[in-house]
C-alpha cells in the first residue's frame, strides 16, 4: 500500500450564480482593490489516500468525488494527487 | 450569437415538443396567432402553458374551492392571499412546493424554496412574521434519505435565518411513499396594513417597467417546464440555483420601502419561468399589456439572447411598476440597499407582450393567448377510488401495548421534533409567542394584544386510503390545530402533492381530495386563499401518497387565551371532547401492523367536527382551558404522552371497556383532550351539552407515571421520563449515523 | 441617555436590540446605517444580531469594512460600552477589537435555545447587575459561535478574567465553554447569546434585562461623577 | 497590463478542529471508501488580477488574503498565481 495526498477542489458550474463570490468581490472592489474580477468561492479538499497506485488512488479520489464531494447538478470539481514519499 | 431555428424548423422538427408543447397545443398557439410562433415565442407558450404555470390539469377542480368571506381581503390570484384580523391590520400568507429542486440539491432546492415563497409575501407589502415548513422523506433507515433531510433541514435554515424571519412551525413525516419523492413545502406569513394591499397588476398606459434585485443570468432555463416532468433525468436539469438569502434579504427590506412610498403601481416576483411569467401575468391582470426592451436587462453573463433572458429563472428579481414621475424613487431607495435597478420597459393598452432586442420586435404575442387562453384539460379520471387499503390484511394484534406504545412513540413521524426546529431560528424578531413543538404557532401583532397563529397539517396516508375523507381531514386537521392553541381558524394556503396527473387514477385522487377540502373548508369557514399545486411526484412509475398540505392562520384575540399543549400540573381534570370511535382505520398503528396503509380513512365527521372546534373555541375563550391538544397521529395513547412529557407531569386515565387497540391507537377524527381546573368539569360539561358535542372526563393528571386503562383488564403504565427518553431520542440518535449523498 | 444600534446590510436582530433597550431602559435608542462615519453623541453602542453581507465568506469578516466601524474603533478608544451580540461579537473579533475568533459549531448545526450561562465576572459596564456565578438564561441562536483562540489568549483571558459568560453545558464547542468575553479595558463585550430575546416573560427569560440595565447604570454613574 | 489567475486555498490552520472535515471523512466512510484518511476542509477562491507585472499580481492576492479572504487568527492560506496568456 502507498500513500497519496489529494487535494480536490470543488467549484459551482459557470452557469450557476455564486453569491458568495459576488458578495466577496463588491467587498474587495469596495476596499480600493481594483482590477480583481470574477471572484467565484468554492470548497477544499485535502486528504491522504492508501491505494496499491496512482492509477487505484486516482480512481478511489473520483469515485469520492462523484458521490460525496460534489453535486454533479450544480458543481464540478478538479483534483490533484501526489505520492506522499515519491513513487 | 447561435443562430435560432426558424418558425418552420420548429414546426417541421417538433421543437417545440421540447420546449414543453404537446403537438395539439403547439397547434392550437399556431392558429390562434394566425402564424407559426418564432423561437422565442415558443419558449414563451412553453413556459406558461406547463402545468407548473398553467396549472392545465388542476384549474378545473381548484374552481371548487370557497375562496371568500367577510375576513378575505385577498382570495387566490394574487402572488398571496390575504384576511383580516380586525384593528386595521392583514395577514398575507401562502405556501409553495419545492419538492423537484430538493430531490436534486437538498440543501439548495429548500433554501431557494424558502427564498421563493419569502418573495411572494412581501410582494404583497407585507413584512414577512414566520416561516413554516411541511416535509415528507422516506424512512431514516437510508442514509441518502438522511443526506436529503440533514440538507433539507439545513437549507430552509439557512435562508430563513439568514433573512432574519422566525421559522415557528410545521410537519416531518417518514413513509416509504416519499423515499424517491420527497416533499419540501415552505409557507411564509406576513403583516400589513389592511388597507395598502400591493398587487401584480401592470396599470397605467405609458407607466415604466423596472427589473430589481439580481442580475439575470443562464439560471434554471426551462425549470418550469421540466418540473412538470416525472423522468429524474430530466428534473435534474431544472438545473437547481444557489439561494442568496443575502440579497433577498436587501430585496426584501428595498421592496418594502419602495412599496410604502405608495408610487408602486404593480410588483411581482420572478419565480418560475422568470421574466415571462411576471411581465405576462403582470399584464393579464391589468388587462393590458407589456412592451420590454431586452437589452436594458442586467446581464450577469454576456451574450444573452432574448430566450434565454426571458426564461431565466436567476433567483432574487422583481418586477416593478412605478408611477410615471416617480422613476427616482426606485433608484434611490434601490441604491442605499445596494440592488441592481433598471428600467426595462412599459405598461401599453394593446393587450400584447411585446419583445424588443437591437432594435427588432423577437416576440409579439397577445397576453391573453399566453395567460387565460392557456390549455385546461379534462384529464383523464377513473370512475371510482380504489381504495387500496380495504384489500390489506391484518395480523392478530398483539396484546404488549406498552411496547406499541413506544414503538409508535419512537417512530419518526410523531417524534420529538427539536432535531429539526432548534437549527431554526425560531425567537428572532423577539415576537414568538409560541414557537415549534405545540400544536399551533403563535406570534404576536406588535401594538395590540393579538396573536397570528399558523399551523399546517396533512396526512398523505389518509387521502391514500380515502381521498376525500383524507382531503377534509387535512384541513380539519389543521384548524383544529389552530384552535387548540386559542385562536380562531380565519383561512387556509395548501400545497397540492400528487404524482403523475396524466394517470386516471392519481386524477380521481385529486379531484376527490379537493372535493372533500372544499366541503370541510366551507363547514369550517376557513376559505382557500393561495395555493399551489405540485404534480409529477412520482419515481419509476410509483406515485407518492397524494399529499395536500394545508396551512390554516387565525387570530388570537386576547393573548390571556393562547393555550398550551401539555399539562401545567397536577391535580387537573382531564377531559376528551368528541365521540369516543374506537375504529383503527387508517392509524398508524395499523400501518405498522400491517407494514403499509390499512383500512379506510379514519373515523371523520364534518358536522362533528365544526361543533368540536366551535365548543373547544367556547371554553378557551371563557378561560378555564389550561392545555388543550388534539387527538391524532398515534391515537389517543400517544396525544397523552405527549401532553405529559412536555413539563413531566404524569396522568392517570381510565376509558369505558371495549376495543382497546382502538381506545389507545385509533385516529379517529374530531377529538381534542383538554386540562381544565379541579372544580370547572361541571361548567365544561354544561356548556358541551348545549353544543351537543361528547365530552367525557377521562381522568387527572398527577404523578410520575402515565397510566391508561381500558375496562378493567387492559392497562398501560409507564414513567413519564421514559416515555420522554423514547419520544427524544429517535431524530437524534437516527441523525447520528453516517450520511450518504 | 442614547444608545446606537448599528445596522449593516443583512443585519437582523437590529429591531430587536432597539426595542428592548427601550424596554428595559426607557433611553432613546438610534438605528445607525453603516455608511455613517460618526458615533458622536451616542452613550453605548451596540452591534446587533444577523448576517451581515450574508456572512459570506467568514462571518462578520466584510462588515469591519463598514465606513461605519472607524468610528467604532474610535468610541472604543474613549471608553464608550460597546456590546456585540451574536453576529456583532464575530464583527468585533474580525475587526479586532476583541481577540479570538468564532468558527462553525462544532456539530456544524445551527443551534436556537435557551442556554444558561454563568456570570464569571460582574464588575464589567455589562454585569454589574448580576451577582457573581450567578446562572443566567438567554437564548442562542446561531451557526458559528465556537469560540476559538490560541492558548496563550486563552491564558490571558482566563487571567485577565475577561471571560463575562461562560455556558454551563457548552453548546458549539467553545473553547472553554467562552459564551462571551470583553477587552482589557472592560468596555467591549462580545457575545454569542441573545440578551435581547430574554427581556419579556413570554421570552420564557427576563434575565437579558439587566445587561442593558447594566449599561444604562453606569452610563449615568460616569455622567454623575464626571458633573461633580 | 495583463492579466493573471489566482487561485486561493484557505485552510483552518492544522491545530484547528475540523469539523467539516471530520463529517466528511466520516460520510465517505460510511459508503464503504476505507483508506481515506486525514480529510481537511477549506475554501477557495478564484478571480482574475489586472496588474502590470506577476510580482504585482502577488502582492494584490497576498494583500486581499491578508485583508480580507484570510483571518490568521484561526486561518493559513497559499495560493496559485497564473499568467493569463502565458508570461
Ligand atoms: N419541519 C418542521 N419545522 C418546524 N417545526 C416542526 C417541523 N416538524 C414538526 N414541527 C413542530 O413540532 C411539533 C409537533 O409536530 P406534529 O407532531 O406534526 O404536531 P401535530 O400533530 O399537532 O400536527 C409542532 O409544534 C410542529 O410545529
Ligand atoms: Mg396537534
Amino acid at each position: 500500500m502507498k500513500e497519496y495526498r489529494a487535494e480536490v477542489h470543488v467549484w459551482l458550474k459557470p452557469s450557476v450564480f455564486d453569491p458568495q463570490g459576488n458578495a466577496v468581490e463588491k467587498a474587495v472592489a469596495g476596499l480600493g482593490h481594483t482590477g480583481i474580477r470574477g471572484m467565484r468561492v468554492g470548497k477544499s479538499m485535502e486528504f491522504t489516500v492508501e491505494a496499491d497506485s496512482k492509477e487505484a488512488a486516482s480512481k478511489m479520489v473520483e469515485t469520492v468525488c462523484d458521490r460525496v464531494l460534489c453535486n454533479p447538478v450544480m458543481e464540478t470539481y478538479r483534483y490533484v494527487l501526489t505520492a506522499r514519499d515519491g513513487e | 450569437m447561435r443562430t435560432e431555428p426558424t418558425p418552420e424548423a420548429i414546426e417541421e422538427n417538433s421543437l417545440y415538443r421540447a420546449m414543453g408543447l404537446t403537438d395539439d397545443e403547439y397547434r392550437r398557439v399556431v392558429e390562434r396567432l394566425g402564424r407559426r410562433p418564432n423561437y422565442v415565442e415558443t419558449g414563451l407558450f412553453g413556459v406558461l402553458w406547463s402545468e407548473h404555470c398553467s396549472y392545465k390539469s388542476s384549474r378545473a377542480y381548484l374552481k371548487k374551492f370557497p375562496t371568500s368571506g367577510p375576513q378575505v381581503l385577498q382570495g387566490p390570484g394574487e402572488n398571496a392571499g390575504v384576511v383580516d384580523i380586525g384593528d386595521g391590520i392583514g395577514i398575507a400568507f401562502k405556501m409553495e412546493s419545492h419538492n423537484h429542486p430538493s430531490a436534486v440539491e437538498p440543501y439548495q432546492g429548500a433554501a431557494t424554496g424558502v427564498g421563493g415563497i419569502l418573495r411572494d409575501v412581501f410582494t404583497m407589502g407585507a413584512r414577512p412574521i414566520a416561516f413554516l415548513n411541511s416535509l415528507r422523506f422516506g424512512p431514516l433507515e437510508d442514509g441518502h434519505t438522511r443526506y436529503l433531510f440533514a440538507n433539507v433541514v439545513a437549507g430552509i435554515g439557512g435562508y430563513g435565518n439568514c433573512v432574519g424571519i422566525p421559522t415557528v412551525g410545521g410537519e416531518a413525516v417518514f413513509d416509504p411513499a416519499y423515499t424517491h419523492n420527497p416533499l419540501v413545502n415552505a409557507m411564509c406569513v406576513g403583516m400589513l396594513p389592511a388597507d395598502a394591499i400591493a398587487t401584480g397588476a401592470a396599470k397605467g398606459v405609458g407607466n415604466p417597467v423596472f427589473v430589481v434585485g439580481s442580475r439575470t443570468g443562464r439560471d434554471g432555463i426551462h425549470g418550469a417546464t421540466f418540473a412538470s416532468t416525472d423522468n429524474p433525468k430530466e428534473k435534474e436539469r431544472s438545473a437547481v440555483q444557489v439561494g442568496d438569502p443575502f440579497l433577498g434579504k436587501l430585496l426584501m427590506e428595498a421592496c418594502l420601502e419602495l412599496i410604502s412610498t405608495g408610487a408602486v403601481v404593480g410588483i411581482q416576483d420572478m419565480g418560475a419561468a422568470g421574466l415571462t411569467s411576471s411581465s405576462a401575468e403582470m399584464a393579464s391582470r391589468a388587462g393590458g399589456g407589456v412592451e420590454l426592451y431586452l437589452d436594458l436587462v442586467p446581464c450577469r453573463e454576456s451574450g444573452m439572447s432574448p430566450y434565454e433572458m426571458m426564461l431565466s429563472e436567476s433567483q432574487e428579481r422583481m418586477l416593478v411598476v412605478m408611477e410615471k414621475g416617480q422613476e427616482s424613487l426606485a433608484f434611490d431607495i434601490l441604491h442605499k440597499w445596494d440592488l441592481q435597478v433598471e428600467e426595462i420597459g412599459k405598461v401599453t393598452d394593446d393587450g400584447r407582450l411585446r419583445l424588443l432586442f437591437h432594435g427588432d420586435v423577437v416576440a409579439d404575442v397577445p397576453v391573453s393567448l399566453l395567460v387565460d387562453e392557456a390549455p385546461v384539460y379534462q384529464r383523464c379520471v377513473v370512475d371510482r377510488y380504489h381504495q387500496p387499503g380495504l384489500d390489506v390484511s391484518l395480523p392478530v394484534p398483539s396484546s404488549n401495548w406498552e411496547a406499541a406504545w413506544l414503538e409508535l412513540l419512537a417512530h419518526p413521524t410523531i417524534a420529538d421534533k427539536r432535531w429539526i426546529y432548534q437549527q431554526y431560528d425560531t425567537s428572532v424578531r423577539a415576537s414568538t409567542l409560541v414557537g415549534p413543538g405545540s400544536d399551533a404557532a403563535l406570534v404576536l401583532v406588535p401594538g395590540t394584544q393579538k396573536a397570528v397563529a399558523m399551523a399546517t397539517d396533512g396526512n398523505g396516508r389518509y387521502v391514500y386510503l380515502n381521498p376525500r375523507v383524507g382531503g377534509a381531514i387535512a384541513v380539519a386537521e389543521a384548524a383544529r390545530n389552530v384552535v387548540c392553541s386559542g385562536a380562531r381558524p380565519l383561512a387556509l394556503t395548501n400545497c397540492l402533492n400528487f404524482g403523475n396527473p396524466e394517470k386516471p387514477a392519481i386524477m380521481r385522487q385529486f379531484a376527490d381530495a379537493v372535493e372533500g377540502m372544499g366541503e370541510a373548508s366551507r363547514a369550517l369557514d376557513v376559505p382557500v386563499v393561495s395555493g399551489n399545486v405540485s404534480f409529477y411526484n412520482e419515481t419509476g412509475g410509483t406515485d407518492i401518497f397524494p399529499t395536500p398540505v394545508v396551512g390554516v392562520v387565525g387570530v388570537l384575540d386576547a393573548l390571556n387565551r393562547a393555550t398550551p399543549s401539555s399539562f401545567q400540573g397536577d391535580g387537573h381534570e382531564v377531559v376528551l371532547v368528541g365521540v369516543d370511535e374506537r375504529g383503527l382505520d387508517g392509524s398508524l398503528y395499523w400501518q405498522l401492523q400491517a407494514g403499509k396503509p390499512a383500512g379506510d380513512a379514519p373515523y371523520f365527521r364534518i358536522e362533528e367536527e365544526v361543533r368540536v372546534q366551535k365548543l373547544v373555541q367556547a371554553a378557551i375563550a371563557a378561560g378555564y382551558v389550561l392545555a388543550a391538544h388534539d387527538v391524532s397521529e398515534g391515537g389517543l395513547a400517544v396525544a397523552l404522552a405527549e401532553m405529559a412529557v412536555g413539563r413531566g407531569v404524569g396522568v392517570q386515565a381510565q376509558l369505558i371497556a371495549g376495543s382497546p387497540a382502538g381506545a389507545f391507537f385509533g385516529e379517529a377524527q374530531g377529538r381534542i383532550l383538554l386540562e381544565v381546573a379541579d372544580g370547572q368539569l361541571e361548567t365544561l360539561q354544561a356548556l358541551a351539552a348545549a353544543k351537543e358535542v361528547p365530552c367525557q372526563r377521562i381522568g387527572r393528571t398527577g404523578g410520575a407515571m402515565v397510566s391508561m386503562t381500558v375496562g378493567s383488564t387492559d392497562a398501560m403504565n409507564v414513567a413519564v421520563a421514559r416515555l420522554a427518553s423514547v419520544y427524544n431520542a429517535t431524530l437524534p440518535e437516527r441523525m447520528n449515523e453516517p450520511i450518504a449523498p | 441617555m442614547k444608545w446606537a444600534v448599528i445596522v449593516f446590510p443583512g443585519s437582523n436582530c437590529d429591531e430587536d436590540a432597539a426595542n428592548a433597550i427601550v424596554r428595559v431602559t426607557g433611553d432613546s435608542a438610534v438605528l445607525v446605517w453603516h455608511q455613517q462615519t460618526s458615533l458622536e453623541g451616542y452613550d453605548a453602542i451596540v452591534l446587533p444580531g444577523g448576517f451581515s453581507y450574508g456572512d459570506y465568506l467568514r462571518s462578520g469578516a466584510i462588515a469591519r469594512f463598514a465606513p461605519i466601524m472607524t468610528a467604532v474603533h474610535e468610541q472604543a478608544q474613549r471608553g464608550v460600552p460597546i456590546l456585540g451580540i451574536c453576529n456583532g461579537f464575530q464583527v468585533l473579533t474580525e475587526a479586532g477589537l476583541l481577540p479570538g475568533g468564532l468558527l462553525r459549531n462544532a456539530d456544524l448545526h445551527f443551534h436556537c435555545k435557551m442556554v444558561e450561562l454563568e456570570v464569571l465576572n460582574n464588575r464589567t459596564p455589562f454585569t454589574s447587575a448580576y451577582q457573581l456565578g450567578e446562572i443566567i438564561r438567554v437564548p442562542i441562536a446561531h451557526g458559528e459561535g465556537r469560540y476559538h483562540a490560541d492558548e496563550e489568549t486563552l491564558t490571558g483571558l482566563k487571567e485577565g478574567d475577561a471571560v463575562a459568560f461562560q455556558y454551563v453545558e457548552n453548546p458549539n464547542g467553545s473553547a472553554m465553554g467562552i459564551a462571551g468575553i470583553v477587552n482589557e479595558r472592560g468596555n467591549v463585550l462580545g457575545m454569542m447569546p441573545h440578551p435581547e430575546r430574554a427581556v419579556a416573560e413570554f421570552m420564557q427569560s427576563e434575565d437579558g434585562a439587566r445587561l442593558f440595565q447594566s449599561v444604562h447604570d453606569y452610563v449615568l454613574a460616569k455622567e454623575v461623577s464626571h458633573a461633580h
